[in-house]
């Protein structure tokens, strides 16, 4: 029963067990069972994101109406292995005037920023990494290396359109950092605490996103050009810079390119689920009845937060292939003008509110914190449908309208 | 001692099957009082001591562990995959034509001034976050304090937007 | 020498090295860069300190934002560089002396000052220094002031930076 | 914690020097920022280390490191915002050659 309730504390227990019984010094052996947890941990997360190369291969098909992967395998199911093999076996090519250093550790790093966000992630109450007290604020960290890495291979690259690519794409990336880092305040307020199981927990009664679906929704775009996918995917625009800053990459460096992005895609669908639909728990306080005490068990737990952050990247990869990209100083300005200003609002609300509420009854409580973001949401379409009307009324005006697209570079 | 933390976490947390918690003290019992007394000194565990040295000794791990695992199937590749370079193959990519001129192409300058005002706004908004820590436990004038600083920082934004370096121009 | 120095010293000669690094390498962008090391460097000796906020936030800012700048400006004025071999000032063994100097003198002081090889003490059981850092930074008894002048001082940055930066249209 | 408190300081003081040496020697405006970055750091580092070694629930030494970060940022944003309009102007980017109001 021991090892159901709680499998990493029983696994680890028996290894120290074990490790010690071999006269190891007890600090080298906590070093070891470390190491051993976090290669299973990354491990599981490679695996994973071999199955979402096959999800999203089959996902995009059914969004275009065709079969997607159907020949290797049932399903098509060995499909992603097969392309590991292909890109393993492939030439590497380096071009001339690369940057070589940079060059090689472009792809590895952009590996890595994700990789490193499955430290935090809480799968179940008892199996996760590392239970951070800034956890949010590593998240943003952890993005900032990713920046770091698509701007070593735009550079290195020794290429136009790699460089043009990598330009769009930290400019996008960093610009929409800002809406996501202050939209992270908003849990940061709500749970009184910045680790992600914390926010876990205090989800336990109430999804946060019933406390403030506005940020909900704020993150979610936020994260999609966190993502650099489409509509904002500026940095790969096919018809414009080719492929954006990993044109020169070939074999298995533009493999961890790609297979990075989907990892980071679902892992911040992991954490909308995190911080806004209760991640491994939140069952409303179902899991209390004793009918439903199996919600408790670590695995269960694990399975319906893998199946939320599943459900967050399915509405990632349902956002990118029905929307066309986005224009760059549309997208700037969609940032730094509309999201920026709304999400300090947002931020405002839930802090004043917050303060102001907590004294009521809990269902007032919920219902003031629905209610504003509803009005806020309300004031804030008007405001912009007065806005294009405005918009619309000088256009019919034959004015100076000198806003050209070749300008927008 | 609160040391919880790791994949070899080893305090139950209050979750609702606290049955095993006996067990669990036994595990605690043992990582702590049979071990140290064994190696007969404590420091030995100097970062089982220290909660916080134990999440970032298990990051720093993570991190060397993520750096690896990405490396270890280039190293593969480049093991495994044919090696037959040659001056065409090596060019820089350019849609098939010739690559014309520098890679260093001139950039527009507005790509710098959006990174000017994203850094203003990436620290200012960091700073929120030990606030946001302390809106429960102090009073409101707290949020107001830091309803102030986000005035500030608005008036900031609204002074880039009216000087037009918000347009793409 | 316990683990804990010895992840000290490795992560020094990573702070110190990719300095070394920062101040004589010719390539700008690789300056950039190896700051960047040096700065993760930092970064980790916060972790060690256990101050996870500024850890943290040391590779937000500084990694994130100030170095994507940094990357940004050299991008922005590159062309110039390339063909100007030398980086440094034909002089230059003079600030090398000085360093060195300064560095003697520093290391000299900081060794004569009594109780300096303490160790410290475990942190207190149960605090949190993020709130603490918090409580710290809203207390009017404390450091509200600064807290409040930071944001003046960004804004009076941002507008100084978006002003100068402007470009002017003729 | 078995690590002397002497060791950060003689770290920073190392850092320190480094970004003297950097700020004093670069002809390139920018990388004479890059120095002053790394002297910030060094000051910062050893505000850390004074909180964590002398009395850690005095905050003084990490509010003083937040207030420092800004600093840092405000001065990297003024500077280069500087540096690239002097660029525009002069296409220079050589501190000495920036000499219009030298005399």
């Amino acid at each position: 029963m021991t090892f159901w309730n709680n499998p990493i504390n029983f696994i680890s227990t028996w290894l120290t067990g074990v490790l010690t019984g071999w006269r190891l010094p007890a600090a080298l052996s906590t070093i070891l069972l470390y190491v051993v947890g976090i290669t299973v941990l990354i491990i599981f997360a490679m695996t994973l994101d071999i199955g979402l190369v096959w999800i999203e291969r089959k996902v995009v098909a059914r969004f275009q109406d065709r079969l997607g992967p159907n020949r290797i395998g049932p399903f098509g199911l060995i499909q992603p292995v097969a392309d590991i093999i292909k890109m393993v076996i492939k030439e590497d090519i380096t071009p001339d005037g690369a940057d070589k250093i940079i060059y090689n550790i472009a792809p590895v790093l952009a590996a890595t920023s994700v990789i490193v966000l499955w430290a935090i992630l809480p799968l179940a109450s008892t199996i996760y990494g590392v239970d951070l007290n800034v956890g949010l604020l590593y998240i943003v960290a952890a993005g900032a290396l990713g920046t770091l890495a698509i701007i070593m291979a735009g550079w290195s690259s020794n290429n136009k359109y790699a460089l043009l690519g990598a330009f769009r794409m930290v400019s996008n990336m960093i610009s929409y950092e800002i809406p996501m880092v202050i939209i992270l305040l908003v849990p940061t307020i709500l749970a009184n605490t910045m680790s992600v199981r914390g926010i876990t927990q205090a989800q336990t009664g109430m999804w946060f996103a019933i406390l403030s679906p506005l940020a909900l929704l704020i993150f979610l775009i936020s994260a999609i050009a966190e993502l650099g996918r489409s509509p904002f995917d500026l940095n790969e625009a096919e018809s414009e810079i080719v492929a954006g800053f990993h044109i020169e990459y070939t074999g298995m460096k533009f493999g961890w390119f790609y297979a990075g992005e989907l990892l980071h895609a679902f892992t911040f669908g992991g954490f909308m689920a995190i911080l806004f639909f209760g991640g491994y728990g939140g069952f409303f306080g179902l899991e209390k009845l004793a009918f439903f005490s199996w919600l408790n068990i670590p695995f269960v737990q694990a399975l319906v937060f893998i199946a939320k952050a599943m459900f967050g990247y399915w509405v990632i990869m349902w956002i990118k292939y029905s929307v066309p990209r986005i224009r760059i100083d549309h997208m700037l300005a969609f940032n730094w003008k509309f999201l920026v200003p709304l999400s300090l609002v947002v931020l405002v609300n839930t802090a004043v509110l917050n303060k102001v509420l907590i004294f009521l009854p809990s269902w007032l409580y919920v219902l003031g914190m629905f209610g504003s973001n509803l009005v806020i949401g309300f004031v804030t379409v008007e405001i912009l449908r007065a806005y294009g009307r405005k918009q619309r009324k000088a256009e019919q005006k034959p004015g100076p309208q000198t806003q050209t697209q070749e300008q927008a570079l | 001692m609160s040391v919880e933390h790791g994949p070899g976490r080893l305090r139950n947390y209050n979750d609702n099957n606290s049955k095993s918690s006996g067990l669990i003290t036994g595990a605690f019992n043992i990582l702590y009082g049979k071990i140290c007394a064994s190696c007969s000194c404590k420091t030995t565990l100097w970062f089982l001591g220290a909660p916080m040295q134990n999440e970032w000794l298990y990051i720093g791990l993570f991190l060397v562990i993520g750096i690896i695992v990405p490396v270890v199937p280039l190293v593969f590749a480049r093991l495994v995959a044919p090696r037959k370079p040659n001056p065409i193959k090596q060019s820089t990519y350019e849609c098939g034509i010739e690559t014309v001129g520098d890679s260093w192409v001139q950039f527009k300058a507005q790509y710098y001034i959006f990174a000017l005002v994203f850094l203003v706004f990436d620290v200012e908004s960091v700073f929120l976050f030990p606030w946001a820590l302390t809106l429960k436990q102090l009073p409101l004038f707290v949020v107001l304090e830091g309803v102030l600083f986000i005035g500030i920082l608005v008036t900031g934004l609204v002074y880039a937007w009216r000087k037009g370096m918000l347009e793409w121009v | 020498m316990t683990a804990e120095q010895i992840i000290f010293l490795l992560t020094g000669a990573l702070v110190l090295g990719s300095a070394i690094m920062v101040v004589t390498v010719r390539n700008l962008l690789h300056a950039a860069l190896w700051l960047v090391a040096s700065l993760f460097g930092v970064a980790v000796l916060y972790a060690i300190l256990q101050a996870n906020f500024l850890a943290v936030v040391q590779v937000v800012v500084y990694i994130g934002a100030i170095a994507i700048l940094f990357i940004f400006a050299v991008m922005l004025t590159r062309r110039e560089l390339m063909e100007k071999g030398r980086q440094t000032r034909p002089n230059w063994w003079i600030p090398a002396l000085l360093g060195l100097l300064l560095l003697t003198g520093l290391v000299l002081l900081i060794l004569n000052i009594p109780g300096i090889n303490r160790t410290a003490a475990a942190l207190p059981v149960g605090l949190d220094t993020v709130q603490a850092l918090g409580t710290a930074l809203v207390s009017p008894d404390a450091y509200v002031l600064p807290f409040e002048v930071a944001s003046v001082l960004m804004l009076a940055a941002l507008v100084g930076a978006v002003y100068v930066a402007t470009v002017d249209k003729k | 914690m078995s690590i002397p408190l002497s060791w950060y300081l003689i770290l920073a003081a190392a850092l320190f020097c480094l970004g003297l040496y950097g700020v004093f020697s670069r002809k390139n405006a920018i990388a004479i920022l890059l120095g002053i970055e790394l002297m910030l750091n060094a000051v910062n580092i050893n505000l850390v280390a004074f909180w964590r070694y002398l009395n850690p629930t005095q905050m003084a030494g990490q509010a003083f490191a937040v207030i420092v970060f800004a600093v840092a940022a405000a001065e990297v944003a003024v500077g280069l915002a500087l540096i690239i309009s002097v660029y525009r102007r002069r296409k220079t980017v050589v501190a000495d050659e920036i000499d219009l109001m030298r005399w």
